[in-house]
């Protein structure tokens, strides 16, 4: 029934599936002394993949299966992203699964099958797939959330998070199906052409629309669907409260991206508004409620809840520009919030802390965690010489250019609180000073591993602010990508004007 | 790069950055190598910025000052550098501030590394808003010339605490009532002040791009292609508060100002200089260089409205000044009145008020830097700064009462200092547009003059009490660093003509792009 | 039986499995109410793919996916849940809030 | 009203009395077996919809793996816990959310009627070659979840010997 | 030699920069550098006389001459220069401050001896000598303001010189504030000049004025706002408070500063501007009125104070009060004649008190008495003085206060009477507390405890006697001695009118009168005895607190201060502090961090309510779509 299919060009899929059994298999014959082994093979693969991947993929542009799976550049930028992303977190993870989980062959090999099933959410060209990639990577982050089993609060985080997200997935799924029956079928390219051929609006598309973006907004943390991430944030085991902060989003931000450039164009007028206002609500939100938390992990939640509203944006802006500014910041905050996150991670794993007061007087106790904290935050706020400067520059312009300029004076608003709360986490290690007692002055050590992990992460946010072209180069590509597959939208860039 | 000139503005900024990223690795503990190496690269620094003012050629071209490289193509984003006749004497005072700075800052034995680095970068930055053409890059140097701020205000800075002085006696020194102000509160307005009107800015940087793209159909920040684009008149008169604003609040404007004592009292004797004294002169300039020059329009519309916010700024500054009694303060609100005649001189849209707008930040930023820098030798001495409590202070320290008192005739607009002439400029530029609010700028100088001689008749003069019988004076090196500056008011205030020539070179050709000169 | 008919028990079902994650507190009673969302879901599918597709086959592949994902679901939120009873003798959703605000 | 609307009516009914059973109910075990009724419903509504295969995986898999699972989850926990389940603090603001729900999309489904065609579903083996070659990757996709699921289950819930009710730290 | 005129200021400059520099290195350097260029800046003075009354050549009837100028400043279309200005007045001024100066710094050089900071009094006192001949001899408004502060501040230093002294620090203080703020008339009008005439050039202005270019209200605003500058200066009411207080500083400062030269600059501005003074009757009526409020006012509490210096400087108030008069009589002659005579003669007085004090170490007249016996050649100046300043015929005084007198009475009616009744009333109690000053200091009997005190040393009495003999004979001047020169009323004037001197013999009869009898009836109370000045005071007890109070105008001020100026700082600044900043500033955050503690809330760690939300969440979307639909 379908002919020439190029199964070949899934050969990156398989690899990986292929070296999530591999490590499943080789935990078996690895003595426990020598987990960390499976660690350095599961990144060690990853990056041969990712080497493979690259040469392999670069210019191809296929549809598989009649559009339901796409093999183009925007497909690649995600999928080396998640992959990056995934060795980021394995090697990240590496000393604190030593200490403190279980488990730790299935730990890098469900690390493994949510790059998977972020690598597929990217490449999806059709709801049901996006949606089983989706529920994938979501059945993987359900495990990991709970992953540390003697802790309460990493067993309440899953909780929450597996039954909200079923939750949500019905809510998507209704969605979808409400879709389905309004448009005839479930291929992005398909839906956008029903939607232009269509003249009036049809209500079981706007509920069904309305449902997807419920569904889409609780994986993004959008609010008002956002309300599992500070909990799960704060519940889940440190590394992966940086994986679903970084890794779940951006496949999140890569499906929705497509879903709406590809999808949903035509109908822009109808939802550009509700996705704006989404987004205004989402980072006064985030940032607002982040001031007043005295956890590090949870002030981060709501400050990665916050950076949702500004990736928001750039759907809300819907254009070339908008997109690549989206991906650039996508990728910014990616490499910005592991630099901090692991930061913390190393934190954690010599102290047991994590509440903002206990990082009083960290930069005499541990100057390189400190630094790169800072470095983070700033980044996070939008401070000159970092990532978060150009991208937010980049981003806010983009929504500007679109007739979006009051969504980015909020969004402007929105990072000027953000420095407030940040500013405290600074103002601890920097101003104040460590307690006398409680081993507060005692120096922190930070492993070989993740300081080289955070070193790199930090280095990536200053490198990305004083010099973005070489990345916003290979995103310009993968827009472009975007575009072509999105013919159904003529008049892109000019729209809102 | 094409020339000389060019290679030395890239310099200029690259010099203090990259000295800053070198110093990280130097070992902490080697403090009088620290020392050394800032100072040689403040050095490094005002010799090139001395060399650019020498040789500043006033009715050449000034494609040789130019730096260009295409950084962001995507957004019109390219890193280029320029000098103009605004920003020369302006990159000399950043220059003179923060040689003057880092030697005044010879006590810093707390995390010496740290301080310098987070100074030395601020100064970069501010080397980077002057010479920036491109408002991206304006806009990025600008940031990084804040941000470094609250660490070193944070982690450097002082408390004040008003709860804990010595009851005062007497009227007039009740002032500012019981507020505790912690420098972490200062530090933090501080930022979130600043990075407020960064907001503002950054809105109005957009929103001017995004009209610019869509009517000529090109992205560019280049300042000089945006000032081209012709914008409604409804559009300037909408964004250019912003820019107003958004660089007002750097420029202490009312009333934006409180951040700005409050921040000055907390902040480290150098930072305090810089901040007030080169600092809140980006404001002013931005207003000015990105504000006037992009929204011509817009900022005719609103030239009243400066002005007048100006001539609150000089006598509300003045006059809340009469009512502290924490020595920084009294300097800090000063420094909100004489940020005020800056306000005023570009208000006035007015060639000779500009000229002497751009002149009085300079001669502002030295002779407050001259205050900071006094002010922190006596704080340093003493470890009090409440008027009220010191007094005859000029018996144990004649050199440095020396100093304070010429910052404060320098201050009160005594002619001979450069401050003089300044605000001259900014009164006749006044007068001529709006002679009402001219009358209260004079009136505002005679307050000052009340709050100075007050403070030096309470600091300096009267008996002294055996309490301070070991007080030491300035050292050689302070000394020589307030002579410096003293001879820097001097010499423009005796004779300002090349100055104020290389500022007018400026000016004309800005107002002649804004259509009115 | 027209469309709308089944629309609606579609619609009404999902109220209901709505009302129940919203209404009860019991996690295993929370995963039920999934369950009739999702079997609303699938009501639909088939409905759609056999009053409106042409193809008739894209509701139905639909409908085996979510019966798939469901069942997986079910599996895992039970142990989930089932390691919140151990550690916290309860499988009530409210007393698992100690990470609030 | 022919033979089809009938039994269609009595399905329906039935889905949605044991509907509300799952949702009412304060005893857990009653729950699930109402969950499995309004389960059997939906797959008679299936057979009416012409998906006779479906109806037999629905109640293979809800009937047969659902229920049973969840069956033996409460023969794992005290039951005792189990039999008087109240509704949260919210359930009335549950309700009216659930009736705006309800509202929302009935008015959409009755203002905007679609033009139907006549009733019919596809062979059995259409719907599998299209499974597994159009779907192959989801059906892949899938796999990997029930495969995760699986995983997933053996780690959460394999009792270690620190494993006593309430002694999580 | 006109061309070198500019080194007369620059001397004294260059010695200040020198003293400033290197004077703690060469302290032995810093006096004789002081002086040598005062001395030398003297004696061009007379090279630049010479040439002046040389050059027939010299453009009547402007009667002025550019010798130098050069560009200070461009900006925009303004082009500010410094140049000098020559003629009469300059000239006469020239010669009064560097002869004064030079005396005053010859006296210094013992007087202030033992001084620990006696390089610093040289160096101000030559930057002071600097400016003010800087100010006398400038071209443009500009430079003559930039001048006028300088002094000012000079001034300021000065007084302030024993600053560890509160009263020395205070009376500094206020003298620099009060004089500030008439500074600030000054500068306002010479900025609506520039406004209105684009330069600050006195030609060029009086070209404009002379063409009538500036309309009446831009003259007579112009005239009263630089009065205010100059009543400001020279002490006028109500500006006055400061000068009393300024003899805080040492006596020679006194002397040179606070009598001879910088407090005459008000006159001199008055009339260097004179012809708008000419040109607008109202400024001159104001003028006059202030003069001769001044002039009675200070003249009554010259009578009542007991401290010698404050008696001298209520008598310069009042003197200033009486040129003042002159120029608002439109005499210009009169009152530049007056500043010469009275500036030699009060520098014999203040050199002559100093003196007194220095020998004596008393300052309160009340103990002093019968000084001539042991300090002859002080009596016989200070005796010379007072009765030059008197009144009294024929010494200096005499003559130039019947120039003044004169002028008065050549005032227009109605106000002719008015004035010249104050003119005459003042020249009586001028009489009486030179009268009473000399008097009880000099003569009657010599308190025992002042028998220890001694004449001063020749640095010190050379200048005074020196000071003495020009003030005893300076009314020569009046008179056409050399062709070249024909008389001060040739020399100096303002307008057309060139004249000689012309006494009228009524008022001039009169006042020689009312000389006789002030110093007549002083004699009679405080050398004889035979007038018991008690019970003349008892029975205008009321009157005389008043006066001794200072007719309280003091207090006023010091209320104004305190209850105005400082309520309002302090309101002001609780008002930043409480509105502005905790409200304005911190209000925003506190929202903020408020409204992030009411959120959190919504955050109830309950998973049905998560799902709530979300719910509500897709409800709100889908009634807000149907609402747009």
């Amino acid at each position: 029934m379908t002919p020439d299919v190029r199964f070949e060009l899934l050969w990156p899929e398989f690899l990986v599936a292929g070296l999530a059994f591999l490590v499943f298999t080789l935990d078996f014959f690895v003595r426990p002394a020598r987990k960390e082994v499976l660690a350095w093979v599961s990144a060690a693969g990853l990056a041969v993949i990712i080497a493979f991947t690259v040469p392999f993929l670069l210019n191809e542009h296929d549809s598989l299966f009649d559009g339901l799976y796409r093999v183009d550049s925007y497909a690649l930028f995600f999928k080396v992203l998640s992959m990056g992303i995934g060795i980021a977190v394995i090697l990240g993870s590496l000393h604190f699964v030593d200490r403190r989980l279980t488990h730790p062959g299935e730990y890098y090999a469900i690390i493994i099958v949510s790059v998977l099933a972020m690598m597929m959410m990217a490449a999806s060209g059709e709801l049901l797939t996006a949606y089983l990639s989706l529920e994938l990577l979501s059945f993987c982050l359900y495990i990991l959330s709970g992953f540390a089993l003697q802790d309460r609060r990493s067993n309440e985080a899953s909780v929450k998070y597996v039954l909200l997200g079923a939750f949500s997935s019905g809510l998507l799924l209704y969605g979808i199906v409400l879709l389905y029956g309004a448009l005839g079928t479930t291929h992005f390219a398909g839906m956008a052409a029903a939607l232009e051929g269509t003249g009036g609006v049809d209500g079981r598309l706007l509920v069904g629309l309305a449902l997807v973006v419920a569904g889409l907004g609780f994986k993004l943390a959008a609010v008002p669907f956002h309300m599992w991430a500070p909990d799960v944030y704060q519940g889940a085991p440190m590394p992966i409260t940086a994986y679903i902060a970084v890794g779940s989003k951006a496949a999140a931000f890569a499906l929705a991206l497509r879903l709406f450039y590809e999808a949903l164009a035509p109908a822009y007028d109808e939802w550009q508004l509700l996705i704006a206002g989404m987004a205004a609500l989402t980072m006064i939100f985030g940032n607002v409620v982040a001031i007043v938390q005295t956890n590090v992990k949870r002030m981060l939640a709501y400050s990665s809840v916050g950076q949702v509203g500004f990736l928001l944006m750039g759907i809300a802006a819907l254009s070339p520009l908008a997109s690549n500014a989206l991906m650039v910041h996508l990728v910014g905050y990616s490499v910005t919030n592991f630099a901090v996150f692991f930061a913390i991670t190393a934190f954690y794993n010599a102290t047991g802390k994590d509440d903002i007061p206990d990082f009083a007087g960290l930069a005499g106790r541990a100057p390189f965690l400190a630094a790169a904290i800072t470095v983070g935050l700033f980044s996070l706020a939008g401070l000159p010489f970092l990532a978060g400067f150009v991208t937010k520059f980049y981003l806010f312009s983009a929504a500007a250019a679109e007739g979006l300029l009051w969504l980015a004076g909020v969004a402007m608003v929105a990072s000027l609180i953000s420095l407030y709360y940040y500013l405290q986490l600074i103002r601890q290690m920097y101003i104040e000073r460590a307690p006398e007692d409680e081993g507060g002055s005692v120096t922190v050590a930070t492993p070989g591993v993740l300081a080289a992990v955070i070193g790199a992460m930090a280095l990536g946010t200053v490198l990305l602010g004083v010099y973005p072209e070489p990345v916003l180069a290979t995103i310009r590509e993968a827009t472009a990508a975007l575009l072509d597959t999105g013919s159904a939208w003529p008049t892109l860039g000019s729209a809102g004007q | 790069m094409s020339s000389m000139e060019g290679a030395l503005l890239f310099a200029l900024i690259a010099v203090p950055f990259f000295g800053a990223l070198v110093m990280v690795f130097f070992p902490a503990d080697k403090h009088s190598l620290i020392h050394w190496y800032t100072r040689a690269i403040a050095f490094v620094g005002l010799v090139l910025a001395v060399y650019l003012f020498v040789t500043y050629d006033t009715d050449g071209d000034l494609g040789k000052y130019t730096v260009d490289f295409a950084w962001l193509p995507t957004l019109g984003i390219r890193y280029t550098l320029g000098l103009s006749g605004i920003t020369t004497p302006l990159v000399l005072l950043n220059a003179i501030i923060f040689m003057a700075g880092v030697l005044v800052s010879w006590n810093v034995t707390h995390r010496p590394k740290d301080f310098f680095i987070w100074l030395t970068l601020l100064v970069s930055g501010v080397y980077g808003v002057f010479l920036a053409t491109d408002l991206f890059f304006l806009f990025f140097f600008y940031e990084l010339a804040v941000v470094p701020m609250y660490l070193l205000i944070g982690v450097w800075g002082s408390s004040t605490d008003f709860t804990k002085m010595e009851p005062a006696e007497g009227p007039g020194f009740g002032g500012g009532g019981k507020f505790d102000r912690p420098k972490e509160y200062g530090a933090m307005k501080l930022m979130l002040y600043l990075v407020a009107g960064s907001v503002l800015v950054w809105i109005a940087i957009v929103a001017v791009w995004a009209e610019a793209r869509s009517a000529t159909g090109e992205a560019s920040f280049a300042i000089a292609s945006l000032a081209a684009v012709e914008y409604s008149r409804e559009f300037q008169v909408i964004f250019y508060p912003f820019f107003m604003i958004g660089f007002g609040v750097l420029a202490g404007l009312w009333p934006f100002h409180t951040w700005s004592p409050d921040g000055h009292v907390a902040a480290p004797t150098a930072v305090s200089m810089l901040h007030a004294g080169v600092l809140m002169k980006l404001g002013a300039f931005g207003i000015l260089a990105v504000g006037m020059v992009v929204l011509p329009e817009g900022a005719e519309a609103w030239a009243p409205v400066l002005i007048g916010l100006g001539t609150v700024n000089v006598l509300y500054g003045a006059v809340s000044a009469l009512g502290q009694r924490d020595l920084k303060y009294v300097i800090g609100y000063s420094s909100v009145s004489h940020m005020g005649y800056v306000l005023m001189g570009l208000g006035t849209l007015e060639v000779i008020g500009l000229n002497g707008a751009v002149f009085q930040m300079f001669s502002h930023g030295i002779m407050t830097g001259l205050f900071f820098a006094m002010v922190g030798i006596i704080y340093e001495r003493t470890h009090l700064r409440d008027i009220t409590v010191l007094e005859g202070l000029g018996k144990r320290m004649g050199v440095v009462g020396a100093f304070l008192a010429a910052a404060g005739l320098t201050s009160l607009g005594l002619p001979g200092f450069s401050s003089f002439v300044a605000e001259l400029l900014v009164f006749i530029g006044t007068f001529r547009t709006y002679p009402l609010l001219g009358v209260l700028a004079v009136i505002g100088a005679a307050i000052t003059a009340v709050y100075i001689l007050r403070l030096m008749a309470k600091v300096f003069f009267g008996p002294i009490s055996d309490r301070w019988a070991d007080l030491e004076d300035a050292k050689p090196l302070e000394a020589a660093v307030g002579a410096a500056l003293v001879a820097v008011l001097l010499l423009w205030g005796l004779y300002p003509f090349r100055i104020v020539e290389i500022i007018d070179s400026g000016v004309k050709p800005l107002l002649e792009g804004m259509g009115i000169a | 039986m027209e469309l709308y008919h089944v629309e609606l028990l579609s619609a009404a079902l999902f109220a209901l499995g709505v009302y129940g994650v919203l209404a009860r507190r019991n996690a295993i009673m929370i995963l039920m109410a999934v369950e009739l969302m999702l079997n609303a879901v699938t009501i639909n599918a088939v409905a759609y793919a056999a009053f409106l597709d042409p193809g008739r086959l894209v509701g139905q592949v639909i409908t085996v996916f979510v019966i798939t994902v469901a069942a997986a679901e079910v599996g895992l939120a039970m142990a989930i849940i089932l390691r919140l009873y151990r550690v916290r003798a309860t499988a009530n959703v409210d007393e698992a809030d100690t990470m609030r605000g | 009203m022919d033979a089809q609307a009938v039994a269609f009516a009595i399905v329906a009914v039935v889905a949605l009395v044991s509907g509300v059973g799952v949702v009412t109910t304060r005893n857990v075990a009653h729950a699930a077996l109402f969950l499995l009724v309004s389960l059997a419903s939906v797959a008679g509504v299936f057979i009416l919809l012409v998906a006779e295969f479906l109806a037999l995986v629905q109640v293979l898999i809800y009937g047969g793996a659902v229920t049973i699972v969840l069956l033996f989850a409460l023969m794992l926990t005290r039951a005792e816990e189990f039999s008087n389940v109240r509704s949260n603090p919210q359930w009335a603001v549950a309700a009216v959310a659930a009736l705006g729900v309800f509202g929302a999309m009935g008015a959409v489904i009755l203002n905007d009627r679609l033009d139907t065609q006549e009733l019919r579903g596809p062979s059995l083996q259409e719907l599998g070659g299209e499974l597994f070659t159009n779907w192959v990757v989801p059906f892949e996709i899938a796999s990997l979840v029930l495969l995760m699921a699986l995983i997933g289950a053996i780690i959460l819930a394999r009792a270690s010997d620190s494993d006593e009710p309430g002694s999580g730290g | 030699m006109m061309e070198l005129a500019w080194l007369i200021p620059s001397l004294p400059a260059i010695a200040f920069a020198f003293m400033v520099t290197l004077g703690k290195r060469l302290p032995n350097w810093s006096a004789i550098a002081a002086t040598g260029s005062i001395a030398v800046s003297f004696a061009l003075f007379f090279f630049v006389f010479a040439d002046w009354l040389g050059a027939k050549s010299f453009p009547h009837p402007e009667n002025y001459t550019f010798v130098y100028s050069i560009d200070w400043l461009r900006a925009g279309d303004a082009i500010l220069t410094w140049g000098m200005w020559i003629d009469p007045i300059s000239l006469t001024m020239l010669g009064l401050v560097t002869a004064a100066a030079l005396g005053i710094q010859v006296y210094s050089w013992s007087y202030m001896a033992h001084e620990p900071r006696f390089t610093w009094f040289f160096a101000v006192h030559s930057l002071f000598a600097a400016s003010m001949l800087a100010l006398v001899m400038a071209d443009n408004l500009l430079l003559l303001y930039i001048a006028w502060e300088l002094v000012g501040i000079c001034s300021y230093l000065l007084i302030g010189f024993f600053y560890d002294r509160r009263s020395a620090a205070e009376a500094a203080k206020k003298a620099f504030i009060t004089t500030r703020v008439g500074d600030v008339g000054l500068l306002i009008g010479i900025l609506l000049l520039f406004v209105e005439t684009g330069t600050f050039e006195l030609s060029t202005i009086f070209a404009a004025l002379a063409a009538g270019d500036l309309s009446e209200g831009i003259v007579t605003g112009a005239a009263v706002l630089m009065l205010l500058g100059a009543i400001g200066k020279s002490a006028q009411f109500p500006f006055h408070v400061w000068l009393p207080d300024a003899m805080e500083g040492p006596t020679p400062v006194s002397a040179l500063v606070h009598s001879a030269t910088m407090v005459v600059a008000g006159v001199y501005l008055v009339a260097r501007i004179f012809p708008f003074f000419e040109a607008s009757d109202t400024a001159s009526l104001v003028l006059l009125s202030l003069g001769a409020v001044t002039a009675m006012g200070a003249a009554a509490m010259a009578l009542v104070m007991t401290d010698i210096k404050r008696v001298l400087a209520y008598s310069t108030l009042t003197d200033l009060a009486f040129m003042m008069l002159a120029l608002g009589a439109g005499s210009v002659t009169a009152g530049m004649f007056h500043l010469l005579l009275h500036g030699f003669a009060k520098a014999t007085l203040f050199l002559g008190a100093g003196s007194v004090s220095h020998g004596s170490d008393k300052t309160d007249i009340r103990d002093m008495g019968g000084l001539r016996r042991v300090m002859p050649w002080t009596a016989l100046a200070f005796g010379i003085g007072a009765l030059s300043l008197g009144g009294l015929p024929p010494f200096g005084g005499f003559f130039s206060k019947d120039e003044v007198t004169l002028a008065v009475f050549l005032i227009e009616e109605p106000y002719r009477w008015i004035f010249l009744t104050v003119a005459l009333t003042v020249g009586f109690m001028k009489a009486l507390y030179m009268g009473r000053l000399f008097f009880s200091v000099f003569l009657g009997r010599l308190k025992p405890e002042n028998e220890h005190a001694h004449e001063a040393g020749p640095a010190m009495l050379a200048p005074m006697l020196v000071f003495t003999t020009l003030g005893a004979v300076g009314g020569l001047l009046a008179f056409n001695w050399t062709d070249g020169y024909q008389g001060f009323g040739y020399f100096v004037f303002a307008g057309d009118h060139q004249e000689a001197f012309h006494p009228n013999w009524w008022i001039a009869a009169a006042s020689a009168a009312l000389a006789v009898a002030g110093f007549g009836i002083t004699w009679l109370a405080y050398v004889t005895g035979s007038l018991r000045t008690d019970s003349i005071i008892a029975k205008v007890r009321p009157v005389h607190t008043l006066v001794a109070n200072k007719f309280y105008v003091d207090e006023v001020y010091q209320w104004g201060i305190d209850q105005v100026m400082l309520r309002a700082g302090n309101a002001v600044a609780w008002v930043d502090r409480a509105f502005v900043n905790d409200i304005g500033v911190n209000g925003p955050g506190i929202v903020t961090e408020k409204s992030g503690t009411k959120l959190r809330l919504l955050q109830s760690g309950k998973i049905y309510n998560y799902a709530l939300g979300m719910v509500l969440g897709f409800l709100a979307v889908a009634v807000a779509w149907w609402w747009a639909l």
